[in-house]
């Protein structure tokens, strides 16, 4: 099991925005954690990337890495695995670039911050944004000069560039239109079966998760009701709000 | 770009125009009649005669608009009462060490203000951002007139730890006298090669610079940590730290540069208001600037001097906003493709 | 002055802040409840001058030839001056002079700004064109550079001085109340109010204004400060209050000559200033952070 | 036209003049020697040369660098109370005092390189009285000059006055080379490129208009005192507006002299190492002019009962000393024992009383105007106040610059007068004559006399006193005495007090003596420097 959540308690002071008792990503996996928006999903990615302490928010339980527990770790640690080891998407892909640097700066920076020389990185990032079919020359543009679903084929590049071997997709398809969306899929479901990758898809889209994930993980209020095989759930939900979600999604077929 | 910077310009030169016609207006408004004002208390009739044909009072009101525009525009602002020079002649040789004040105290405000701000957004509301918020509340609500007299009598004339006033020391006027380039004295000792005197030059800028500094500094940091908390939230933020980069380049570089746009915005603001935070502060340093020029005005009742100041740090200010435009359009790419 | 926007201090980014306890913010917020303590003692200082000060007189025409600049002593906390008078009086009844201009200066600036903020806010149109570029103008002075320029041209003394700085702070009230003016009068309520024939009067006294008055009581709190430096910076020049009265900027400019040799005549009235400005900035800044976190004030 | 000289003035702010200190159209002298002991900085605080260059109509600050480029046929040095020989080397006048004969000093040269014979003086005596500036009325007396030898100069006056002691004036009295431009060409105009024309030790380096360092005079070699024995060889004016400074430049060094700054910085200065302090009195006196046409004598005499004239002594701390009718001490027509004014309210408010005004009566509402900028005035202003109010007079309080309060004093409109003007005064040649002639005498439109007092009695004894002083001295001294019995009965000017001088300096010189005669002039080349 590449990652492995085991009893994750997040809180806001008093109050408590995520339990999870057990959630697992292996290798070359895809597991999607489906749920409304507010409950607690996107909590659960900073969490993994310990990141929840810039929001103000405290962790508790155990987050392990190839069975190395993450929680507890020192920010220099900490910082050495992000990007390299666990890298992450987001929903809005224009709003995960900053506006006033190069679309590429950032990944360059950060590939120079885990050790590589300039042209090492530089070589690195071109591969992969070949490998996303973007041309590198993109990289030197500027983000509003880039559309919604390039961009999120760039960040995917990033993580690919990093070589991270879990990669945390905070709905990176929400806000993209059905074709753009679709690419986006195909580009996951290779990083999966051509670099082995283990992705953690969260999305409250269950027909999305449905054609994409493995096995997927129902999230309710901050907990997980019920997880198991993508089609063992779809078709026979045990918990009473799996089977409400599934009502309120149009018919699903389920592709091969 | 261009198409962006010639808009600015044109309506800069809008603003200008405003500001002349403005300084028109007090100028006329004001009690007593603006020929005797302009030709001297002690001026004989036919001087005011004279002065009152110059300036057209007899004629319509446009034509003297027009021929008070013309002479702004041709270099005639009118002559200065208490130096018998014209107005625009002691404008030019006193504003260089006045500018040379403001910059460097910009500087001095910018290297303060930024780091500070930083400091205060990486940890919101704690001591440190507490201490570093009341700082910046108090460099604001200095009166900097004190300020000055305070630094003076500690520093200059207690401590003796710099001088007490002028703008270089005197004896080196006889050991390496200083030759005019560019008329803002550092620069000048600088070009010339004169190390001592460059050095005497600013170790005299010290005292003031920093005093003037005061207001702009506590602006700067309040600036840069607001606007750092607006963004600190936004996506890219979390990804540039999923990424692996450490808080000192997501702080001190991504959020930075994202602030510096509204910060310069302050900046041009802040020249402006400081450019006159100097006049209560160089007859203090005997800064031979446009303050000293101003408040010698103010106890002669100059009116042209007055006016004349008042138009040329007007219309400074004017560009002093155009450049942070330009400025800005170079530092933000959403501006620049609009 | 140019007041700073704030974002509130710890601010979570997904938590919503539940309804704010006095009790609460006060704790959470030591500037302000610094802020609020010490301009309520200046106003009372002001207010009970008579009481407080050991010789009222000292503050009128009254001299004592005889004891003259002696240093700070049981019998003059905060020493003489050059005519004898005792400072720590006249610095208590000084709390009375520039807070004094600050309200008048602020009065006659939100009296000028806005019905003219309203006007280009509401109406809009050509109106709304001609406001704000002569705004624009009156804005493209700094605030000190103006009243300083129209107060060394009117006969110096506290009304001149009054008359000047109104001169140049009324222009950002209009901006101010024109932004919320033309927001609310875009509305759609708005446009309903007006179909259902409400006069224009109960729309601007019941609708526009009302919303107007937070963001306003924000900035005229914001801007005490501002006036009370700018007062005191243009009678140091000798432009605003004459002698013999008790102004802070006069008294540091009648002792800037004594300053070295007798170093309490600057002193104590240069911290009046400094306390006070320091004090209602405070105040306003706190005022800001509770009311209305979003507004970004430049001047 | 009387200058105006503010003279114990610690510039405040409000008078900091404009002080382009070194700024950027500075080129310092090309030869640039190391400071050395050989230069006397003398620290004024308000720009020199304000009146231009020419030796006939300055009357302004610029006596302390003219003094020193220019000289006068007689001296009058009040330690001796004598008048010395300086271009003329003996004089004498006829019986009725109506012809004067100067015997020139020989081989003089002026600057220019010309000799100094009677022609010369006669032509530059002739232009100052053509020009009427500055004090030219002090050649008022002369009817003709003639020059019977290249040495030999007589005066034929029109009346009998005293021209050996009118000739030592502090203005216009200067022999200057009227040929100094060459024939034809505009001496004025030449003067004021800047050049000098006199027969002084130094003469003009370098003149820096506004700037802090605004002139530099160097050794005259020719000049016909020779330069054997410890002399300075450069003279520098350098204007620094705040005394604060000026104090701190004495102190390291860069100053050697500083003319003016407030009582309480100068004694503070006591015991520094290094420094010495001169106190001397001056022939300054501060003055009230009454307004006579707005205030009746019962009034006049009750304000002057209402001045605490020790306790604004003792507010100056040492800048003032007590007078004692008009005429200061050092001077012919000082007297002691004459009728002055104490401070007795008591006397004020019966006085006011029987005026229907004072205590308890109509409020009395009166303005007055004083020279801003000028601290020590300032003071007496507010003191004024705080009496006055005492006696239910609100004195409003008005500083204004000095050519702006001067127009307001002499405006044809009566409305425009102020009722007290406060202003300084003293005289341009050591004799009470000044006093008399610009503020007492009957004026038909206001000049000087700003308390506007008309007493034919009175201009008959004025015109009386002057002849008397050359024939006859003790009459002269006597009539004097009956004038100032009579101007303290009518009190038209409340007398405040006479100035001191608080001169600060280094004490690596000698030779120094103050004389009220030329205020504020330091004859530099009489001074010794010991390089300590």
């Amino acid at each position: 099991m590449r990652l492995e959540i085991t009893g994750l308690n997040v809180r806001f002071g008093a109050r408590s925005v995520v339990d999870v008792d057990h959630l697992g990503v292996d290798d070359a996996e895809i597991v999607g954690l489906a749920g409304e928006s507010g409950s607690g999903k996107s909590m659960t990615t900073l969490a993994v990337l310990g990141l929840a302490n810039t929001v103000g928010a405290t962790v508790a339980g155990s987050i392990k890495l190839e069975g190395r527990e993450l929680i507890g770790l020192p920010e220099k640690v900490l910082i050495g695995l992000r990007g390299s080891r666990i890298a992450a998407i987001f929903q809005s892909p224009s709003m995960a670039f900053n506006p006033v640097f190069r679309v590429g700066d950032v990944a360059l920076r950060a590939l120079r911050r885990h050790g590589l020389t300039g042209s090492e990185a530089t070589d690195r990032v071109d591969q992969a944004m070949r490998g996303v079919l973007l041309s590198p020359d993109l990289l030197r543009r500027y983000p509003s000069q880039l559309s919604g679903g390039q961009l999120q084929r760039v960040a995917i590049a990033l993580a690919v560039a990093l070589r991270a071997e879990v990669l945390l997709a905070d709905e990176p398809t929400s806000a993209l239109d059905v074709t753009v969306q679709a690419e986006v899929l195909e580009l996951l479901r290779e990083l999966r079966s051509r670099d082995g990758m283990s992705v953690l898809f969260i999305s409250h889209d269950l027909a999305v998760i449905a054609e994409l994930c493995d096995r997927v993980a129902v999230m309710q209020a901050g907990s997980i009701v019920e997880q198991g095989p993508t089609d063992q759930i779809m078709s026979a939900p045990q918990h009473p709000y799996t089977a409400d979600l599934l009502r309120s999604v149009p018919a699903i077929e389920r592709r091969a | 770009m261009t198409r962006y910077i010639a808009r600015r310009l044109a309506l800069a030169v809008v603003v200008v125009a405003g500001v002349v016609l403005l300084t028109f207006v007090i100028a006329h408004a004001v009690p007593g009649s603006p020929a005797a004002s302009w030709a001297g208390p002690h001026a004989s009739p036919a001087q005011v005669a004279a002065a009152a044909k110059y300036l057209g009072l007899d004629r319509p009101l446009p034509v003297q608009i027009a021929r008070y525009f013309a002479g702004i525009f041709t270099g005639n602002w009118g002559v200065s009462i208490h130096t018998h020079q014209s107005v625009l002649s002691n404008i030019a040789t006193a504003a260089p060490a006045s500018l040379e004040l403001v910059i460097a105290a910009l500087i001095i405000a910018l290297a303060v203000g930024v780091p500070a701000g930083l400091v205060s957004a990486r940890r919101p509301g704690r001591p440190a951002d507490q201490a570093i918020r009341a700082g910046s509340i108090l460099g604001v609500s200095m009166p900097i007139f004190w300020m000055a007299l305070i630094l003076q009598l500690v520093f200059a004339q207690r401590l003796h730890v710099l001088p007490v006033a002028g703008e270089y020391s005197s004896n080196l006027l006889f050991t390496n006298p200083l030759t005019k380039v560019t008329g803002f004295p550092v620069l000048d000792a600088l070009f010339t090669g004169n190390w001592p005197m460059l050095g005497s030059t600013l170790t005299h800028l010290i005292l003031p610079a920093v005093v003037v500094a005061a207001y702009p500094a506590g602006l700067i940091s309040r600036m840069v940590r607001a606007q750092i908390l607006d963004t600190v939230g936004e996506t890219h933020v979390q990804m540039a730290r999923a990424l692996g980069l450490p808080e000192r380049d997501v702080f001190g570089r991504y959020l930075m540069k994202l602030a510096w746009s509204p910060v310069s915005a302050a900046i041009a603001l802040v020249f402006g208001y400081s450019l006159v935070n100097t006049f209560l502060v160089e007859s203090i340093f005997d800064w031979p600037g446009l303050g000293s020029y101003a408040v010698a005005s103010i106890g002669t009742l100059d009116t042209p001097a007055i006016l004349g100041v008042t138009l040329f740090v007007a219309i400074a200010y004017v560009i002093a906003n155009l450049i942070v435009d330009i400025v800005q359009a170079v530092i933000d790419p959403r501006i620049r493709l609009r | 002055m140019i007041e700073v926007p704030e974002a509130p201090a710890p601010a979570p980014v997904p938590v919503p802040v539940a309804g704010l306890r006095t009790r609460g913010w006060l704790r959470s917020n030591p500037l302000l409840a610094f802020g609020g303590a010490v301009s309520a003692l200046i106003v009372i200082v002001a207010v009970l001058a008579p009481l407080l000060a050991p010789d009222p007189g000292d503050a009128g025409s009254a001299t004592h030839p005889f004891d003259v600049l002696k240093a700070p002593s049981a019998q003059h906390w905060f020493g003489t001056d050059q005519v004898g008078r005792d400072v720590l009086s006249r610095v208590i009844y000084g709390a009375r002079i520039s807070p004094l201009v600050a309200l008048f200066v602020l009065l006659i600036a939100c009296a000028i700004g806005i019905p003219l903020g309203i006007a280009a806010g509401y109406f809009g149109g050509w109106l709304d064109d001609v406001i704000m570029r002569v705004t624009d103008i009156v804005l493209a002075f700094p605030a000190l550079l103006l009243a300083l320029a129209l107060a060394a041209l009117l006969p110096p003394s506290m009304t001149s001085l009054t008359i000047a700085i109104s001169a140049t702070w009324w222009p950002w009230y209009v901006r101010l109340i024109r932004g919320q003016a033309a927001s609310v009068a875009g509305r759609p309520y708005i446009e309903s109010c007006r179909a259902l024939g409400i006069s224009r009067r109960r729309i601007i006294f019941r609708h526009i204004l009302p919303n107007a008055i937070t963001p306003l009581i924000v900035q005229v709190s914001l801007d005490v400060g501002g006036v009370i430096l700018t007062a005191s910076a243009l009678s140091f020049l000798g432009l605003g209050a004459q002698d013999p009265t008790p102004d802070w900027g006069l008294m540091v400019s009648e002792g800037q000559t004594y300053f070295t040799t007798d170093w309490w005549v600057v002193t104590f009235p240069g911290l009046a200033i400094l306390i006070t400005a320091f004090a209602f900035n405070l105040l306003g800044d706190g005022l800001r952070d509770l009311l209305d976190p979003r507004r970004v004030i430049l001047r | 036209m009387k200058r105006h000289r503010a003279l114990p003035v610690a510039a405040g702010s409000a008078l900091a003049l404009i002080l382009a200190a070194c700024g950027g159209s500075y080129h310092a002298s090309t030869q640039s020697q190391p400071k050395s002991a050989q230069t006397f900085t003398y620290d004024t605080y308000t720009p020199v040369m304000v009146d231009g260059w020419d030796p006939a109509t300055e009357y302004s600050n610029g006596i302390i660098a003219m003094s020193l480029m220019y000289q006068t046929l007689t001296h009058y040095n009040s330690a001796t109370h004598q008048i010395q020989p300086e271009l003329a080397t003996s004089w004498s006048s006829s019986d009725n005092g109506l012809t004067w004969t100067f015997q020139l000093r020989h081989g003089v040269h002026f600057h220019t390189g010309r000799l100094l014979t009677a022609q010369a003086a006669q032509a530059a005596i002739l232009r100052t009285i053509k020009e009427n500036g500055g004090a030219a009325y002090i050649w008022g007396a002369v009817k003709t000059i003639d020059a019977p030898s290249q040495y030999t100069l007589v005066f034929h006056l029109k009346y009998a006055s005293p021209l050996d002691l009118e000739a030592s004036a502090d203005y216009s009295a200067y022999i200057y080379d009227t040929q100094a431009a060459g024939s034809g060409g505009n001496l004025t105009k030449w003067l004021n490129t800047p050049h000098d024309a006199g027969t002084g030790p130094y003469t003009l380096q370098t003149w820096n208009s506004g700037q802090e360092f605004e002139v530099i005079l160097k050794s005259y070699s020719g000049y016909w005192g020779g330069w054997s024995g410890a002399h300075y060889k450069r003279v520098v004016f350098r204007v620094v507006p705040q005394d604060t400074t000026a104090v701190q430049l004495l102190k390291s060094g860069q100053v050697s002299f500083i003319e003016q700054m407030s009582p309480t910085l100068w004694s503070s200065l006591k015991g520094t190492s290094g420094l010495k302090l001169v106190s001397a009195p001056s022939w300054q006196n501060l003055l009230g002019q009454l307004n006579t046409r707005a205030l009746s004598q019962p009034v006049r005499q009750a304000i002057s009962y209402g001045i605490d004239y020790k306790g604004m002594i003792a507010a100056l701390s040492g800048a003032a000393i007590a007078s004692s009718g008009i005429v200061p001490a050092g001077l012919l027509g000082h007297f002691t024992d004459l009728p002055n004014y104490s401070y007795d309210p008591a006397k004020a408010k019966s006085l006011l009383n029987a005026a229907g005004y004072g205590p308890g009566k109509k409020a009395m509402n009166l303005s007055l105007t004083y020279t801003q900028g000028d601290t020590n005035e300032s003071i007496v202003a507010t003191l004024m106040k705080s009496d006055l109010a005492k006696l239910n007079i609100n004195l409003s309080v008005q500083s204004l610059s000095w050519p702006t309060q001067w127009a307001k004093g002499k405006s044809s409109t009566a409305s425009q007068h102020q009722d007290i003007f406060m202003e300084y005064w003293w005289p341009d040649y050591a004799d009470p004559y000044s006093w008399f002639i610009n503020l007492l005498e009957t004026e038909k439109t206001p000049y000087f006399n700003l308390s506007y007092y008309s007493d034919p009695t009175l201009d008959g004894m004025i015109n009386k006193v002057e002849p008397l002083v050359a024939t006859d001295r003790t009459a002269a001294e006597q009539l004097y005495k009956e004038m100032q019995v009579r101007i303290l009965g009518t009190a038209p000017i409340l007398f405040l007090y006479n100035s001191n001088y608080q001169y600060a300096m280094q004490n690596n010189f000698t030779g120094l003596q103050v004389n009220p005669a030329y205020p504020n002039v330091v004859f530099v080349y009489d001074l010794k420097p010991t390089g300590s």
